[in-house]
């Protein structure tokens, strides 16, 4: 089973895992700029603080659940089988165990960045108002429960795959016999619309509705307070996107070309055609509506991109673009804050393209000629993804409230999550705007004894200032 | 005619600007201060170096009324900017010898 | 004709491809950068939509204009031939069409990417004051009319290739016999000085004189608003570079290997160059100067990247940091108001680099005892794309300019054109400066009935609003 | 000698020297960030100022002192054998020199970027206070007597390689005979522990000593004045820390995939690391403590990447997040500056990395049963970088600031440095804010005649100016 | 003494600078305001949901001057601040017991 | 009552808050200002066209005193903030009315 060595296959997947990666940061740029000035580094630091949990546990029991030899009722692998990787990385001989044609240590780099990317998204429903630390527990037990199994039952031959066992092949029967026996109509999640987007989607939903909204949310502006970086950390995640949804070829082939070109033509169409909507809607198509557009389309195509034609995806793209552009709007009417839309992008735009490889797939979808059996199969994994990530996060979400309370303290809320959760400023300008003026007062360690000359401690003389320096110093008078 | 001078904190400006158009006042001019009073700063840490933010964000608002409504402006300001708590700010009226309105060059009362 | 496909060559075009497409958000960055702050939105804007315009577009006739079967005089090939990209990706076995080593479909992916950035590139010569809408129109109908044309005519065995049909071949003759017959004298452009970077830098001056200059322009104070940016963005722009030189070996094999170090070579001598220039004319050397330099080395070598030798790229990549430095005052002097220097940096560039190769290159220029047949070759090409596209951009600049208008109206110009184009400002720093306070007003859709009891809608009560936020709500008097 | 040509690992060394060559505006976004805003683009353009001088001396001398074919004493490289890359690249026959299974030039585009990196890491030991003149020839100079010789010594095959002439030989022997024999106890400097970190870190120190603190150091506040550019830097190395590590493989193949996997790893546990020490110290997680952790943990496992286990990555990556959290503090109480902690994370982080591989090594580290030779090669080879560097840069600081002067001087320091080495402020937000407001004062060069009616000197007439521009002309009256 | 401040629109503060440097005043000291009265902001749309911009930037210039040239550079700023449009702003005076250079310590007059 | 105002050099900020502290003032407000006067500013080159930038940043201090304190605090203020180099800034006094805590709603001297 061990198949030779593909460089070219090998080296797409590296550059690939390194590209999903870099996706999270861009994230946190793109969720960052859209928040207010003062919680940018709390949002940033939501998807590091994934990118550091989740990577840890990816490494130990992760991959395991999500790919080990054993499954458990089709519903997750066994953690322990793999657990730290030991015997996922080399065999006995010390050789590299394949996972087709490159190391299986490589797909382990390419999956972990999926978990990664996953929980990341889930921040921007709970922009604002949460505590690290229960974001951090939140990040290890979420990804354990809910993504590792997912990705097990999608991908690792559980029950929402066509395996043979598999609940498609339930519904439809099986093609082939014996162990080449597959689903009849096998489920297409191409790159991750259920895992990923559906999944990240719900998972925001039900942290929007526990943790509760905003002070002032619907009442207050809170409009973004650096659209640059929105824009910015929409372009790594396009740039990113392309490891995630060309990278899940799993082959430097022609496949993951028509997968480059797929996204494209779906992110392009989606872009306009979110601005479109709001040209007509609003009367401006926006810097905002453009960047969101962008990520509608990327996640739409996401579970379709090996699919559809480059024609089928402008149409998918074209309509998941308007589609979320809609859809944001909603969360005033209905009155749940999901503060930078996870659902309104990643629910309703997850939900679509994989629904819509049911109607567009180029072989099997129902405007192709290919009957509505796809499309069945589509709604049914769809539904089972919303079902679990619903389920599974109501209880989490609940037993962390109950157990480590979710919200910051409205006070702290209110002046500024960053400077109370970090005690950090994200921004100085260099001048009084924000009332910011600031002064060294001694260095950290609270065992430093207080004789200690620190040279920071020295009151400051009648030594020459710098220029334009606003200092101070903290004397015993001010504490 | 006076200037009255409110320094308030950043939050009330609005209950304020309200308070103020419904006594009646048709303009004013607001523009951001940093404060320095019984009201502590706080403190941050960057690698392990703690530096302290003395001065609190405030918001210095700027209206010009006619002598006779003075003390009821610096009233209705102050009903709307109270919280209780420390740093709420201060109320200060300055007189003025004369205004204009660079629009129309009017001066005095009707210049408001 | 269809080869085996390689992975290697495969994996390293689909990487150049995502790199390439990373360029035009590291030109916003870069652009968005120089602009002022109250209308670096729209200059982001003019490269998303490009990218949305394009990628559609290409999709739909572009590659088939640009590499399809039947050329059409030499000047361009058939649009419908391979419309929609039906036929283009897989034959009628369902196998991947071949390009070479690789699919074609990765060459598609490729080839997309340059067309989107040469037409983004374009924008920096109209900042601050176009609509948004005549500049999404004109990308559509000036990649049509203009790139696909010159991209066939240079690259797709069009006229000024070194096709036996083509100019070089009717001025020096041929080499080879029958179906391999080839110019005895190719015209060298190795990854798009003719096509990306001369046809863009035309078609921004053609611009910049049909739109006019910007109010106040050579008086009122225009610096950049963000260094950081550009700096950011020129990084970006350099990484993606590296797709798109080396990338244009399309085989990762050593010529691959020689366009990078040529690249990097080609760019720090013009990234000194052109701080030079500044130490001495101005005094200092500037960061906005580094990473202009940046890209006009980026430029220059374009053309020449597999056909000089390291040591030659250092020449090329000195002079051509020193001369746009000189070339992007000339604006003032003879004032048209090429806002952001295309003409300086691209256009310059852009000839020097693509004649360039006729006086270094390493086995046919002159300075290298090739003789001149090269540098006629060289210079017969640049004017032919200084031609085209002077001629094409200036029928669709002012056709636009008749049916559509190009400018904002001057108050909208004056008071920026972010807000007036795209109701939006890219930064709140949550302070007053700039006079911003914002105000929640409802959502969106004019349909809400206004009975709706939309959280928004409903005035402030005496519930405590939060700490720093200066909000207001937008009551009925106030319509 | 000379192998096939693998595409595969052609086409993932050249993404990886790409990804390296990104790293360097990436440190620059990290460290511009963390000082203040009139300083960031002189943060910036040290690394900038690098890449261009670094680049030109790689190209010319630099893979020749490096990897050239004739060793001085195993110190260094003849620099002239392979001068400007003559023979490096091809052969008599014209055809590409191969370097193991990719082209050569593939190779020395891949260490020309780990060179510009090492450069511009020291940089940050200086901010704010050093001319750019002199910066730019320390770089010159620096790369050329510090670090060709050390890559040399450790990767070239000199003192410090595993080579039967290195020291490790002569310490515990060798295996093998004639030519194919190396030491029994090879050191082990996966990426560049010592050549890069160590070397860099050492340098930096020595500056800081040389150069001086800044005014105000310990007294005055010099805060972050952007954080979310810090993260996004930190972000950028991480992603170009795979070219970095996976790339350093030399192949796209098995150990690049695990070393992928252990950079992730490692950087994953150093956040969390240094995030918990920061909770526990100082009350609060931070940002700039979550940056820096990612970069502690990527400098640790840089020479351990390929020879660690996964799960010995994260105790690696722990520890270093946990130690340089407690390294950084140091400066204040020693009372050097070395502003932007280059020795608290760089060196201390290389120092354990390298060091860490004898004691968590998989197969030979003392923890792992494999002795304590591993462990005695190691601590050699870090203190000969040590040694070397230190010795080196010495020389190098003393004599520059004999000849050319470090400082600026102390009213250009006040006033910001931006401004007086560069004549530029890195943002213009648009406000009156840092009492901004400009004017269009006439284009470059002295040389223009004053007759000249060049627009911008026309005095301003009753023509309206735009709106919100804050504009003056500098009239005769005010020279 | 007085002191005469001003709130005009950002735009036309050169040319007021100038017209004062004509008039023979030396120095000043300009901020920035946000201003609310008759000129209305306006409005911005993110994702669907609608922000108003009430207040509007304006520069506050502040120049100290010799009682009797109060009214005559009331004049001057007035003159070049003006458009005639709506938010042209207000110039008003206030009395002023003394002034110093800081750098001398002179007082009265001679500070200016 | 008054109001003393100081334009001041930014880097002076914080000597003069200290001393105005020993001297027994408990509170003031900054803000940032823009200063045109004898000191000259500085040019800038962006790609070979040259900006003047010749407002020099100051920080505005105010501070209410009551009246009997006022010349010492402006002597203070004058001694912390003096550097002998051009561009030190002005200090002036206006008188004022009265004063409003908004806290506590006190008036007048009790306010400070
Ligand atoms: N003497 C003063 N002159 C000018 N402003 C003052 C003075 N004292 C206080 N302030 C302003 O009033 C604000 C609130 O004062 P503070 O002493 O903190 O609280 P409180 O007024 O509630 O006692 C300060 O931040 C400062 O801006
Ligand atoms: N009563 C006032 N006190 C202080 N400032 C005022 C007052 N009224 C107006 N202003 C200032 O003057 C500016 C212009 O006023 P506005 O009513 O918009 O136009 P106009 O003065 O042309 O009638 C306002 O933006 C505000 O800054
Ligand atoms: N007449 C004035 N009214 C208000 N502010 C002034 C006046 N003259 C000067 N200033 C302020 O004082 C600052 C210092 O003045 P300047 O003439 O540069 O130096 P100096 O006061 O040392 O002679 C200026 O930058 C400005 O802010």
């Amino acid at each position: 089973m061990n198949h030779a060595l593909n460089s070219g296959d090998t080296a797409w997947m590296l550059i690939s895992a390194s590209m999903v990666l870099l996706m999270t940061p861009g994230l946190a740029l793109f969720y960052g700029g859209m928040v207010r000035g003062r919680s940018v580094l709390n949002m940033m630091m939501m998807s590091f603080g994934a990118m550091g949990v989740v990577g840890i546990v990816y490494v130990l029991w992760g991959y395991s659940m999500s790919y080990g030899p054993r499954s458990i009722a089709g519903l997750f692998a066994n953690p322990f089988d793999l657990f730290g990787l030991n015997g996922a990385i080399t065999d006995s001989a010390g050789d590299y165990v394949m996972s087709g044609s490159f190391p299986t240590v490589v797909n382990v780099a390419f999956q972990l960045t999926f978990a990664i990317i996953t929980v990341a998204l889930i921040s921007g429903a709970i922009a604002d108002r949460v505590k690290f630390s229960t974001w951090l527990v939140f990040s290890g037990i979420w990804v354990t429960l809910a993504y590792f199994p997912l990705a097990h039952q999608v991908w690792g031959g559980g029950l929402l795959s066509g395996s043979a066992d598999g609940l498609a092949a339930r519904i439809f029967g099986v093609t082939g016999a014996g162990a080449d026996a597959t689903a009849a109509v096998a489920p297409i999640d191409f790159a991750g619309g259920t895992v990923v987007h559906i999944n990240a989607g719900m998972a925001g939903l039900v942290l929007a509705l526990v943790v509760g909204k905003r002070l002032g949310f619907g009442r207050v502006a809170t409009r973004p307070h650096n659209l640059p970086f929105v824009m910015l950390g929409a372009a790594l995640l396009w740039f990113g996107w392309f490891g995630f949804n060309a990278g899940s070829a799993l082959s430097a082939n022609g496949t993951a070309g028509l997968a480059w070109v797929n996204t494209t033509a779906a992110t392009c169409a989606a872009m306009l055609g979110w601005l479109l909507t709001e040209r007509i809607r609003d009367g401006h198509p926006t810097s905002l509506g453009a960047a969101s557009g962008v990520v509608a389309g990327l996640v739409a195509i996401t579970p379709a991109a090996g699919a559809l034609s480059p024609v089928g995806s402008l149409v998918l793209g074209g309509v998941a673009g308007a589609l979320c552009a809609v859809a944001v709007g909603l969360k005033y009417r209905l009155g749940f804050d999901d503060s930078l839309d996870v659902v309104g992008v990643h629910l309703v735009a997850g939900l679509w393209g994989t629904v819509g490889i049911g109607l567009l797939g180029a072989q099997t979808g129902l405007f192709y000629g290919g009957g509505v059996r796809q499309l069945v199969v589509q709604i049914m994994i769809a539904l089972a993804a919303v079902l679990l990530s619903g389920v599974v996060t109501t209880v989490v979400a609940l037993t962390l409230k109950a157990v480590m309370g979710w919200r910051v303290d409205s006070d702290a809320e209110s002046a500024g999550i960053d400077q109370q959760q970090h005690a950090e400023a994200a921004y100085d300008w260099g001048n009084l705007a924000g009332g910011v003026a600031t002064a060294f007062a001694g260095t950290a360690g609270k065992a430093i004894p207080s004789g200690n000359p620190v040279p920071a401690r020295v009151p400051l003389t009648g030594a020459a200032a710098p220029e334009d320096s606003i200092h101070s110093i903290r004397t015993e008078a001010h504490r | 005619m006076k200037l009255i001078t409110a320094i308030i904190k950043p939050h009330r400006l609005e209950d304020v600007k309200e308070a103020l158009e419904a006594f009646g006042v048709s303009g004013m001019t607001v523009s951001e201060a940093s404060g320095y009073g019984r009201q502590r700063g706080h403190s941050e840490v960057y690698r392990g170096a703690e530096y302290t933010v003395e001065f609190v964000p405030k918001v210095r608002l700027e209206v010009i009324v006619d002598s006779i409504d003075a003390t009821d402006v610096m009233e209705v300001i102050l009903k709307a900017a109270q919280t209780g708590r420390i740093g709420d700010g201060k109320i200060w009226a300055v007189p003025v010898d004369d205004v204009i309105r660079v629009r129309t060059g009017e001066h005095g009362p009707a210049a408001l």
